[in-house]
């Protein structure tokens, strides 16, 4: 998606910023202002409102929730200036991209890569329109961080494969209408004969339990297939490419956890000004608590090097035309942030910030609650902080395989 | 572990069996299910072996048996998470033992002593502790201020509060309305709003009888999560030497080795920090410090485990099937009680004067 | 490494391949052992190339190129550790060049641009950087205090001394007695008595030009520092990749890894801080936040860095064979020098106001 | 030497007391009194004054300064009850044991332990009288902590060997007169071709270089031996026994080292009294580095947890009739708060305290800016804390071996 030349002159610009505009102020229903919901990937689906749901649809017929992918299967075709220009008007409108998921930040670009020509008119369009919610079926329960070792058998029967196996960390599996799934289709060879395989979640024999996690919450499921029949059509790639496109998959999720964590922090008060409501400044000005003073100060540093960093890693990209050293930090120092955050936010507030439910809480100490929990899973999916550790080790510093 | 004697031998080898055998994470996960502050049974049964009673003298039915003793059934307690007022009670007795009049102690320790009267400690007013200051007051014996987050609230029926100008008893009854406070540990605590409550001052206690009793509530408190820093890393030992990554147990990962002896370590330099604690309160020298140190290293130490007990779980440690997210939770809840390390350590450092 | 211009990638290179080749650590040694503040040769190669005037207008003589692109070079230079006065004397540079006259400014900037002068500045009167607060008076142009650990002092032929009043301009001659300080860096530091030593005010810099004189120390420590993180980080890992233990090369242990891969995060983090510092200054925009984040953010990562790289070196670490000790010993220097991190963090929460 | 029953009786305690107190009234040179010098046996060999001469001649002949040693073998041959008695009343006295380094602390209990009859005669009456200087070459260049691939060659030739090889970090090799060794009798089998060698530092053929370290000290050596000759009776245990034998003699190194490092710090100020000096109180009087004054407090309650934890692990040890497994721990913990220590002295003291040597600075804050430096090395030689990492995940907690 990177290599097409963008001759965009000035003017086409100019033009394309007064389409955006007008686009917008036609499309977009100004009691929807800044109400996006950051967490609404991973809560439940909450129900949608009628200007909501306008707002999803035009968007998607527009294809402007994908804006850089191309028009032929639902995208916007956008060039990354124009893209860039939309989400400024967007900004300024205080509007947001309805269109998002898994089948934006992951299945998406990994179709336009690998899939067949029908494969990606049939898949790519619906998850421009936000019509299809995708779910992902990597880990199983003894093939987490080793996901070579995964053991859900696709058995090829001539027109289709018969899938038996059980998936694990599923998120929102049981709200998914479609999951992208890496199974099994030789035993003969660990990483070849790995398949990446698109399974209809309403098909017969599939059944989803949701597990229910330390916070509370239930983002995630325990997948089973028992004689899920899907048709060969579903195949991605050639049967054992799956290890390669399943990896490519996860550094598109990479890119997205890191930005994720610096976007709820970037959204969210001061931990400073949070502070002085809870705890209060002494007659110098000063948090009256110290040491917890100086622990906020230097949190509130390291995370403007991390933001600093992250913008370092994009702007490198940029200029080498491709993937900065560097970003391979950006998920490792930003998870660890994150919670270091949130454990901070439970210092300041005291006992107020384990809040869990009923009387005597504000709603934003409850979510704090549930957001610290909930982010000790930040440094675990997506490739934990070890593995993270193990590939800098290896691929950035060129140090030994310690096995 | 401290070198204990026959009888402290005895009563931690009790206790350890009966949580093991009787009393298991798994039945807190049974109690917080059926939204119970405790198992009525379990703590009927911890009465029964007298451990409501081990810091109360043998003239008002304790068997005296000290601190070391009572910290030593806590920890085993908190291996296991078990929910039950024995720290609250033995603190609140405490405060009886060290300010009540005669008529006083005769009057409710016994009662304390058997389980029958569970009592709890309301200091302080606000989300965190600040220092034993309070705005409650008491004029003609009628006791009026509100108490925030009081441990094992709803069962209790006598409250020992910190007022301004001292520490006072008040039994449940008129004038007390308790509401609940839901915490993430899932734990019995509440709201207290006194309101012209009759109470009847501790007065025997000297001047520093708050402080006596708060150091006494920071060395119980780190036993208990003492208890727990030792479960956290002995089932994350299991696990790691148990699950296979790689086609490696994960315990024979360098890194992650490392990892577990750096959490040795610092549970080791706990523990002797703990029992030190608690054997200062038995021999009353130098308490205060003792005290500070105790929790101050307890509070540090499980902060630490309980995080790195999840992320070495990896991915099973964020489900509510797994009982090592229970003690991520009543951690925190713990280490904001009686004091963050920041208040201790602020505290510390003006014992010693700079 | 923030994306550069044409001109500052030429400049870093220079400086790269003149360092490496020209200048590298042992250079540092030869010095030392000679005793020498520093190769004199060395500095005139450097004025050569213009390194002096990097910040300095061209009609003053220098190339005016900015601050990233003397960060870039001074970054090079801490990677050898090489000696000179460019830093110090660059800072006096821009201590003229922000507020000094006309004539001041034609005075002292060609002088100091060619190199042929060296300036350097004298603000703190302690062991540590307490702030701007200076007893050092000035009565009727004539500048009486002292000033301790100046570095680069011995060279110097102009002082930018902090007064009570303002910042002012001393040169060497009557009134300035000049006492070594043997710190473990082996570099040349000294304790300044000024007696009645002429002075004249840099009057056109307004209120808070020690502010911004001391914003710009700070960066251009911090990339003297990040130089030296990088070096040691490199040094470390060619050894660990090299070094055989258990008939495994050091490389391959896991927890070396782990703990090599958590130095390389900092590392880029502080890198990060570094260069948006260097850049707040060209652009003047958040100067003083951007500063204080650099050189405490450059204070922790050198720091852990020189640690972590003697304990990753084992013994030979330890000799002064090896080069990495003497990053150790100049890096508690560079941590101490306008402001520890206690200093920074407390004075970036002022900013922020809690 | 644990295990001897000591049926002293009350009587016998209190008779023996008075003999300590009269022995020490009579030949403790009072001018002595605290001025014993805990870097002695690190830095060079002072000159002997003759009363600190007197004092170690009488405490030799006694047998006093290795109390628990065998009186045939020169040791004083005192019960353990009677041992801590002499301590106290030396403390009392303000006395100290003149007698130490590395033949006290490691050979001579190894000696004791393995040695022939002969040899225990021979070697171990000089190190009770403080006579003789020991040293230890264990490390070579390409074997530090793996000490097992050592490669120094001791040949079989009849009655002698003849031994050549390089050792290094030689502690005090300058000064030596004797160095017990681990060199290899055989090139079959790694551990099983290493015995334990007493070699004669005067011998033709021993070569020494001190390496000058970063504190610019130079406590250490490189020791060359070429074509030494050594006669055969200076072989402890059998060949092939090195290894058993040289591990033993490591733990009494351990033991010791973190016990150095405890006695150190025990004997200096209290942080919190010199950044009093150096930083000042606020009207609070609190130390005016916010910051600095959590960092000391927190490193001396650390360091409180660790005197503690010493303290249990002794009488753990003792109750348990064995060494406890939290001995395990001392020395990683002893030592990294033993740089901690220097590292905040440094912080507190600012530039004073990195005084490298010449006008400006307290003859403390120099030798502050060393102990710093040769700090470094606690937790390297010994058994680094890398090393004892392994030896705590594998020995105490049974995790597997990594390889």
């Amino acid at each position: 998606m990177a290599s097409v030349a963008e001759p965009d002159t000035r003017a086409d610009l100019d033009s394309f910023r007064e389409e955006a505009r007008a686009f917008l102020a036609e499309n977009f229903p100004p009691e929807l202002r800044g109400k996006n919901n950051l967490l609404s990937s991973v809560e439940e689906a909450g129900e949608e409102s009628p200007a909501e749901k306008a707002w999803r649809v035009a968007m998607g017929e527009k294809g402007w929730g994908t804006p850089t992918w191309p028009k032929e299967y639902g995208g916007g075709g956008l060039t990354k200036k124009q893209a860039r220009i939309l989400e400024e008007e967007m900004a300024k409108a205080g509007a947001w991209n309805p269109i998002g998921g898994m089948g934006v930040m992951m299945l998406g670009p990994t179709l336009l890569e690998f899939a067949s020509e029908e494969q990606k008119h049939e898949h790519i369009p619906p998850i421009c329109k936000g019509e299809i919610r995708w779910c992902q079926g990597y880990s199983e329960p003894n093939a987490g961080s080793d996901l070579a070792n995964l053991q859900t058998m696709a058995e090829d029967k001539g027109d289709h494969y018969l899938v038996n196996g059980q998936k694990t960390w599923t998120s929102g599996g049981q709200w998914a209408d479609k999951c992208f799934c890496l199974v099994r289709t030789s035993r003969a060879d660990k990483h070849k004969g790995i398949s990446f395989l698109l399974i209809d979640m309403h098909a017969p024999g599939v059944e989803v339990k949701p597990i229910k996690m330390i916070s509370g919450m239930s983002p995630f499921c325990e997948t089973f297939f028992t004689d899920v029949s899907v048709p060969k059509e579903n195949l991605v790639g050639e049967e054992g490419q799956g290890w390669t496109i399943g990896k490519r998959l996860l550094q598109h999720e990479r890119t997205n956890l890191s930005g994720g964590g610096a976007l709820a922090a970037l959204n969210s008060q001061p931990l400073g000004k949070v502070a002085e409501r809870y705890i209060g400044l002494d007659d110098d000005g000063k948090l009256a608590d110290a040491e917890l003073r100086v622990k906020i100060v230097d949190f509130e540093m390291r995370w403007n090097a991390f933001l600093l960093t992250a913008r370092r890693a994009m702007e490198e990209s940029k200029a080498a035309g491709g993937v900065s050293d560097i970003s391979s930090i950006l998920k490792k120092a930003g998870t660890k942030l994150g919670q270091e955050r949130a454990e901070l936010m439970i210092e300041i507030m005291g006992l107020r910030g384990l809040g869990w439910e009923g009387e005597g809480f504000e709603q934003k100490e409850l979510d704090g609650t549930r957001a610290w929990l909930f982010g000790k899973a930040t440094t675990i999916y997506g490739g934990s902080t070890e593995i993270q550790n193990n590939i800098i080790a290896k691929r950035i510093l060129g140090m030994l395989d310690h096995q | 572990m401290a070198v204990l004697n026959d009888e402290q031998e005895m009563l931690r080898d009790m206790a350890r069996e009966w949580t093991k055998n009787e009393h298991p994470v798994d039945a807190w996960r049974k109690v917080r299910d059926a939204g119970q502050p405790f198992d009525a049974d379990a703590w009927g049964a911890m009465a029964e072996m007298g451990w409501a009673g081990i810091i109360i003298p043998e003239e008002h039915g304790g068997s005296d048996f000290g601190w070391l003793s009572l910290g030593l059934v806590i920890e085993e307690l908190g291996k296991s998470l078990a929910a039950s007022p024995l720290v609250a009670s033995a603190l609140a007795a405490s405060a009886i033992v060290l300010g009540g009049s005669e008529e006083q102690k005769a009057e409710f320790l016994p009662r304390l002593a058997t389980g029958e009267l569970i009592g709890t400690l309301a200091f302080d007013e606000g989300p965190r502790h600040t220092g034993l200051n309070a705005s409650t007051s008491v004029h003609d014996g009628r006791l009026t201020g509100t108490k925030a987050f009081v441990h094992e609230a709803s069962r209790a029926g006598l409250f020992v509060v910190l007022a301004q100008d001292g520490v006072y008893l008040v039994e449940k009854g008129k004038g007390i309305s308790v509401s609940k406070r839901m915490l993430a540990d899932m734990r019995d605590h509440a709201e207290i709003d006194f309101n012209d409550a009759p109470a009847q001052k501790l007065a025997a206690g000297g001047d520093d009888l708050a402080h006596k009793i708060l150091d006494r509530a920071r060395v119980l408190t780190a036993a208990e999560m003492l208890g727990m820093c030792q479960a956290v890393f002995d089932t994350t030992l299991d696990y790691l030497k148990q699950r296979v990554q790689f086609n490696q147990v994960l315990s024979s990962f360098q890194a992650l080795q490392h990892r577990m002896a750096d959490l040795y370590t610092e549970i080791e330099l706990t523990r002797s920090a703990v029992e030190a604690g608690l054997q200062a309160i038995d021999s009353g020298f130098a308490v205060s410090e003792a005290a500070t140190l105790a929790k101050a290293r307890a509070n540090d130490t499980l902060h630490l485990v309980s995080k790195e007990g999840i992320q070495l779980h990896g991915g099973i440690g964020m489900t509510d099937e797994y009982s090592v997210g229970f003690y991520l939770k009543r951690a925190r809840v713990l280490e904001a009680a009686w004091g963050s390390s920041s208040h201790l350590r602020d505290a510390y450092a003006r014992m010693k004067s700079y």
